[in-house]
């Protein structure tokens, strides 16, 4: 149970990582020059969740991970998104 | 046995009551820790009780009869305060969570010794600070345990104080449920798998969960409520654009799946319990384990049901009335498991046992008036009335309180390797389940009425009922002073038990009572289920099968 | 004390649980600013303008940059280089120290405009305008605060690599770089919701 | 239990009746099962235990049922509530503002009170909010209850079905004197109503309408100074028997005495006999106001001369002042407005701290804008009143110096 199968990531995978977020937060920077109207937020908010997987997945090590810790944080998420998307069944229709 | 193994309430010989103290609360030892927790909650659970009855007090007439509004807010709000943060948060799973959630799965401690230590430290942290807010500032806060803005923001009691012990409580909860689950995922010993984990330990695990990921909202409330009064944020002002209802939806966030914290311990509790008693295993084991997860997932859904009348969206109370009534299924299927499993039972009426069946009924009726709540219509009405604070009292008291005592009646000679005296036991338990219908019934009565909650005065029509349950608080108190008598009697003078009274099957019965440090001398293989008596005695005469008792009907199925 | 006993595993879960309720922490932030941004759309886009891009686009590349470094310098522990692995988290809290100044003079320059909950220019905004303002010092107050005790946690780490922290230890130093990871991907979602979201 | 008054609360009941029905029956057996089996399946009746570890059936059965049961609950619980949210079109509106520790009324002619007076049968739409904290509107006879809450608007509405008064209650927690939060509502005949509601009648036990605010509110004083100042029209100032030259319709002149019959005709029917120098524009008053709005306005014309019962007290009654100022010198939330009047107060200004004196100008500005000076000892919690009309501000400030001073 306590098996030490641990896994290294080389640098450079970090650093194609690295890069793949700089060049996202150009995306985002340079999409936020258009005008999408309500669809702006949705796609700030996508690029932002790409990059936040890249992090999570690589350079937290989640990818590596078992599958009771992945199944974890997976729920965190979604009850994150609940709680957000609940209190709009209020907000919206106030 | 043949060498003497020293039970972990033992000091080190030959040391003075400084390094004698010392050795308490700066122990690692998940059971030293357990007990230290159980103290402190046991001396802020009499704060609470005290604060209670004054209460009671105050309202056995209209009009100020011995306090003013000023006290009588104060008094209500620390009442809440004190017994959600500091007792029913944390009694069942810190006190005898810390000490038998590691000896059940077979294990030496919890995973993070020196965390578990800080925990309670913080606990006590947070107690005092709570405890200095009352002699300092402006006087002690005055908001109720729910802080809503705008009030809390425009009084100028001391609330931040408060606030600040509410969030320091929040964490040392966060770390308890952090260590908990570790726990249970890393060390269980060899042979204990998911499906051979006592129903407490279920709770508990499920219990950790939601201490885990709803208390930071808790905290975040508490630190914006801060934000707001020392730095002016105006977050939730609608003069600036904030929203009060906001508000609102993060308290409960947090505040509605802590009933939850409360609540599934003590069910743990019962489920392991009723199967010793009746010696017969538990009916439905997975769907009981199932179910508390299931109100851990489905309790984080419903939060917005304290909101109904708030002002907040049809819609939305639409939605959350739905899923409140989602969460009562699961709570249903574990009551209707729990009568099953004493369907052709061996039944020994032993004090555990009469905690047990009080705690169903109690539940029952806080749950089922928890219905009347959730469905719409009939909230507006009752809403912030007493017919709430009947239900919570039912639920709090009756469901977390009672199981807390049927825990206390249960694992005290394991603890402290002596028996109370059992005559005793049941009259207090019957006395306080008689004092607990008359102190808390006529709530539901005056509710119904329309008498709101925090009233420190009332319209002459309340009266009758008001009287009464005062009269009630007096019948439980005294219920409760025979308790802790016996109990603390028999801690100190009972008799020696052995291993193993009720003849329990999961691993704490195994060992000695008291545990030794290490719980286990040689590191436990687990080959039996928790509720499989086949071949175990129960050591308490009076649990033997009398002589020669078969009747027709009886014996195997 | 229990035994000696390391589990690595079970000490790099428990940081994830306590990442968990981290994360909960803002989240109970981003359930307001989502309601706010909700009610209040045209009024927040107009303050976001007000914020610059470049200072918040800035602080971005230094955070991720300073995540990478963390990680990196895991991996240098791992397979032996612990001098290497010493370097890259001094590099880390010079990157983090560059986030704090910078973000130190975004913040004075509003101060010095009265653009702070109370201040003399941002009371005669819309409501929306000041709420926005209001939800941008909270966050990223926070944020910073977090940037703060990351660089401590970090930096004791550091002051062990070598000795308790070794190619056969890590986990001190995997669970600062979780923590560290954190605040990196707070600011993920804090960059475009203040700065780009319009 | 109330009785019932109307027929959303008759559908309140019915899911009460329902949910209580099905909870006791169900209490009932469980109960009933538990201590049967307890006595039953005792150790020395059976001392061996049947080795049973679940039934899956069964348990189906019990997750199933009570799923159908709670569903219908849901169900007549949410259908009465829309019942309580869907208000019929022909209601009659009323504006209600919680605050610190009073409700206030105010009806679409403008009529404001400290008590709802409604007619019997007929639908009534609450347009709720508050000035300060979160309150909440309870009638516990009309089954509603809703928060009012400060920068938002909330509605609850009700159609009373039996004369009476019923009780109005501060459901919200708000601080000090929440449980003294009381009102009525008092549900009259619908005559006895539309004469209230003119202002004809006072069923609140109050001295009748402010003369000031009938010149501010039938719009008066857009054309009469009360001062002496001349505007379109002549000013109001000392017009009680004054020596007027008046031209009739037909172009003659007559001379006049200002007395109580010519003003009042001269309010009803103004074009009759027009004041020499002015244009005929004053609209007729026939109809516009009622016989004691024209007491009262009268009464003023004639000056001081006649005691004029206490206004401010009415107003000081109406706004819900006396819920935090006592009359008497007890201090209740804020100080007392006996002896208050021309004293010397110590009061913080931002923060210092220095002497002043309470007079005219002083009260009035504490009444308006509270925040602005803030009296030493007390918390920052007053209200804004600055909606109040000149006149109602004048007869407050009149009412505290009615009660003295004290040195
Ligand atoms: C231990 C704590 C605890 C527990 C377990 C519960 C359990 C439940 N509560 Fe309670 N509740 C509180 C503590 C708790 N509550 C507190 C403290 C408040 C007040 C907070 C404040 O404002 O200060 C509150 C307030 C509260 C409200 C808000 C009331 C208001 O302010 O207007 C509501 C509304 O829906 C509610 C509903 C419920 C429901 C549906 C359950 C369900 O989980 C109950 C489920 C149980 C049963 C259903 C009974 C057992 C089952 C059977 C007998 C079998 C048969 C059943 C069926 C067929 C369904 N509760
Ligand atoms: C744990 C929760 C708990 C408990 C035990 C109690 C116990 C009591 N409570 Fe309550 N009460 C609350 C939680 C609790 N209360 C809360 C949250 C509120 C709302 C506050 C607010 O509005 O903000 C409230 C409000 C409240 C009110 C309403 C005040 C108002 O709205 O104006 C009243 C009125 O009578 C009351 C009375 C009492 C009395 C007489 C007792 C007791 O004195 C009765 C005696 C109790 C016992 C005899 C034993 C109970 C035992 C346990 C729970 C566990 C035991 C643990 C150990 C032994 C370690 N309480
Ligand atoms: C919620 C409670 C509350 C209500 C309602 C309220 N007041 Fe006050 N009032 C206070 C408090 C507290 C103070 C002292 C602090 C301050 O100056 O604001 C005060 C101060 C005053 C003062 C200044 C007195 C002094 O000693 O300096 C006057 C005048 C006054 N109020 C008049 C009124 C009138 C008239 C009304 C109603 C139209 C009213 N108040 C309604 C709480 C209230
Ligand atoms: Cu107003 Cu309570
Ligand atoms: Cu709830």
């Amino acid at each position: 149970m306590h098996s030490s199968e641990e896994h290294v990531l080389g640098f450079r995978p970090l650093a194609l990582v690295l890069a793949a977020l700089l060049v996202l937060t150009g995306v985002t920077v340079w999409v936020a020059g258009f005008d999408f109207g309500f669809l702006n937020v949705l796609v700030a908010m996508s690029v932002a969740s790409t990059k936040a997987a890249l992090v999570v997945f690589f350079f937290m090590h989640l990818k590596y991970e078992g599958r009771a810790l992945q199944l974890m944080v997976l729920t965190v998420f979604i009850l994150l998104a609940i709680f957000i998307g609940f209190t709009f069944f209020d907000v919206a229709y106030r | 046995m043949t060498q003497h193994v020293a039970s972990f309430l033992e000091a080190p010989a030959g040391a003075g009551w400084l390094r004698r103290v010392g050795t308490w609360i700066f122990s690692t030892d998940h059971k030293r820790i357990g007990l230290l927790y159980f103290y402190s909650i046991a001396a802020m659970f009499a704060v609470g009780v005290i604060l209670g009855l004054l209460i009671r007090l105050e309202l056995i007439a209209p009009g100020e009869t011995i306090m003013g509004a000023q006290t009588y807010n104060a008094v209500f709000t620390l009442h809440g305060v004190v017994m959600i943060f500091m007792v029913v948060i944390p009694s069942i799973p810190a006190a005898f969570g810390n000490i038998f959630l590691p000896i059940q799965i077979g294990a030496e401690d919890v995973a993070f010794p020196r965390l578990n230590l800080f925990s309670w430290w913080l606990y006590m942290a947070g107690a005092s600070l709570a405890v200095v807010s009352l002699f300092t500032g402006n006087g002690p806060p005055d908001t109720g345990w729910t802080f809503y803005v705008p009030f809390s923001n425009v009084t100028t009691t001391n609330v931040d104080l408060a606030v600040l012990a509410v969030f320091i409580l929040g964490f040392s909860s966060i770390l308890t449920g952090l260590n908990f689950i570790i726990t249970i995922h890393r060390l269980r010993a060899e042979g204990m798998t998911w499906g051979r984990l006592p129903l407490f330990v279920w709770s508990l695990y499920a219990t950790a969960w939601i201490q885990l990921l709803a208390t930071p909202v808790l905290g975040i409330t508490a630190l914006l409520i801060m934000a707001e009064r020392m730095l002016g944020m105006g977050l939730f002002d609608p003069a600036r654009g904030g929203d009060p209802i906001l508000y609102q939806h993060l308290f409960w966030i947090y505040s509605h799946p802590a009933v939850y914290i409360m609540i599934l311990p003590a069910m743990g509790v019962i489920s392991d319990i009723l199967p010793v008693f009746c010696r017969k295993h538990i009916f439905g084991y997975t769907a009981i384990a199932i179910s508390s997860i299931g109100i851990a997932l489905a309790g984080s859904l419903v939060w917005a049901h304290h909101m109904f009348t708030s002002g907040m969206s049809d819609t939305a109370v639409l939605v959350f009335s739905l899923l409140t009534f989602i969460v009562a299924i699961p709570s249903a299927v574990k009551v209707f498991n729990w009568v099953a499993t004493m369907y052709k039972g061996s039944i020994a009426l032993e004090p555990p046992l009469w905690y047990a069946m009080a705690f169903i009924v109690l539940f029952s009726i806080g749950g089922l008036t928890g219905l009347v709540l959730g469905s719409a219509g009939t909230d507006i009405h009752v809403h912030d009335t007493y017919f709430v604070v009947g239900h919570f009292h039912y639920v709090i008291f009756g469901g977390t309180g009672f199981g807390m005592f049927a825990a206390l009646h249960y694992w005290l000679p394991k603890v402290y390797g002596r028996m109370y005296n059992k005559f005793w036991a049941v009259a207090a338990c019957l006395i306080m389940f008689a004092g607990f219908h008359v102190l808390y019934f006529p709530m539901f009565l005056l509710g119904m009425d329309g008498m709101p909650r925090r009233y420190y005065d009332y319209l002459p029509q309340y009266t009758d009922m008001h009287e009464l349950s005062t009269v009630g608080s007096w019948l439980l108190a005294v219920g409760l002073v025979i308790m802790t008598a016996n109990l603390v009697t028999g801690m100190r003078l009972g008799r020696r038990v052995k291993n193993n009274p009720w003849g329990g099957a999961s691993l704490e019965w195994t060992i000695p009572s008291p545990p030794p440090t290490h719980n286990f001398l040689e590191e436990p293989v687990v080959e039996r289920g928790p509720y499989d008596f086949a071949g175990i005695e129960p050591e308490e005469p009076s649990m033997r099968v009398p002589a020669g008792a078969t009747k027709p009907g009886g014996g195997e199925a | 004390m229990s035994a000696p006993f390391k589990d690595q595993v079970g000490a790099r879960m428990g940081m994830w649980l306590f990442l968990f309720t981290e994360l909960l922490l803002f989240g109970g932030l981003f359930v307001l600013y989502a309601a706010y941004l909700h009610r209040w759309p045209a009024e927040f886009h107009h303050a976001a303008g007000e914020l610059s891009r470049t200072f918040g686009a800035a602080n971005t590349v230094v955070l991720i940059t300073s995540s990478f470094t963390v990680a990196a310098s895991i991996t240098a522990l791992r397979t032996g280089r612990s001098t290497l692995a010493r370097m890259l988290i001094w590099l880390t809290l010079a990157l983090a120290l560059v986030f704090l100044i910078n973000k130190f003079f975004e913040w004075s320059a509003k101060f010095d405009h009265g653009l702070y909950p109370g201040g003399h220019e941002l009371v005669l905004r819309d409501a929306g305008e000041q709420i926005f303002f209001a939800m941008y010092f909270t966050m990223t107050g926070l944020h910073g605060l977090h940037v703060l005790i990351g660089m401590a946690v970090l930096g004791w780490v550091l002051s062990m690599i070598g000795g308790k922290v070794r190619r056969d230890e890590p986990v001190a130093l995997e669970n600062a770089g979780l923590y560290w990871h954190l605040v990196d991907l707070i600011w993920i979602y804090l960059f475009p919701l203040f700065y780009l979201v319009t | 239990m109330y009785s019932q008054a109307l027929s959303a609360a008759q559908q309140v009941d019915r899911a009460f009746a329902l949910i209580f029905g099905v909870s006791v029956l169900l209490l009932a057996g469980i109960v009933g099962c538990m201590l049967w089996f307890a006595w039953r399946y005792q150790r020395k009746r059976h001392p061996q235990a049947a080795d049973i570890h679940g039934n899956t059936l069964l348990e189906i059965l019990w997750f199933v049922l009570p799923t159908i049961i709670v569903l219908g609950m849901f169900y007549f619980g949410w259908t009465s509530y829309k019942a309580l949210r869907s208000v019929p079109a022909d209601a009659m509106t009323v504006q209600v503002t919680g605050r610190m520790w009073s409700w206030a009324f105010e009806y679409p002619n403008g009529r404001r009170a400290a008590e709802l007076v409604v007619p019997v049968g007929r639908a009534v739409k609450l347009d709720m909010t508050s000035t300060d904290v979160i309150h909440s509107f309870y009638v516990p006879a009309f089954r509603i209850k809703t928060d009012t809450v400060p920068g938002m608007q909330t509605y609850a509405w009700f159609r009373p079905e039996e004369k009476g008064e019923y009780d109005i209650l501060c459901a919200e927690y708000c601080g000090l004197k929440h449980a003294n939060m009381l009102s009525v509502v008092r549900v009259v005949e619908a005559e006895e109503f539309n004469q209230w509601y003119r202002g004809e009648t006072d069923m609140t036990g109050g001295a009748g309408p402010d003369p000031l605010a009938v010149f501010e509110n039938q719009g008066c004083t857009g054309c009469h100074s009360l001062d002496g100042t001349i505007l379109v029209g002549p000013t109001l100032k000392d017009i009680w028997m004054r020596d007027t030259v008046a031209v009739l319709p037909d172009g003659r002149t007559n001379s006049i005495k200002a007395d109580g019959p010519y003003l009042r005709r001269a309010i009803l029917d103004p074009g009759a006999e027009v004041v020499q120098g002015y244009d005929d524009i004053m609209p007729g008053y026939e109809g516009q106001v009622t016989d004691e709005e024209l007491k009262a306005m009268l009464h003023w014309m004639k000056g001081a001369a006649a005691p004029v019962p206490p206004q401010g007290r009415t107003v000081a009654e109406n706004e819900g002042c006396l819920s935090c100022h006592s009359t008497d010198g007890t201090i209740i939330a804020g100080p007392s407005f006996k002896g208050l009047a021309g004293s010397r107060i110590q009061v913080l200004d931002q923060g210092k701290e220095r002497e002043i004196v309470a007079d005219d100008s002083y009260l009035k500005e504490s009444i308006l804008k509270p925040e602005a000076l803030l009296r030493k000892g007390y918390d920052p919690m007053m209200p804004g009143y600055d909606y109040l009309s000149p006149g109602d501000l004048e007869s407050l400030v009149e009412y505290m110096q009615s009660l003295g001073t004290s040195p």
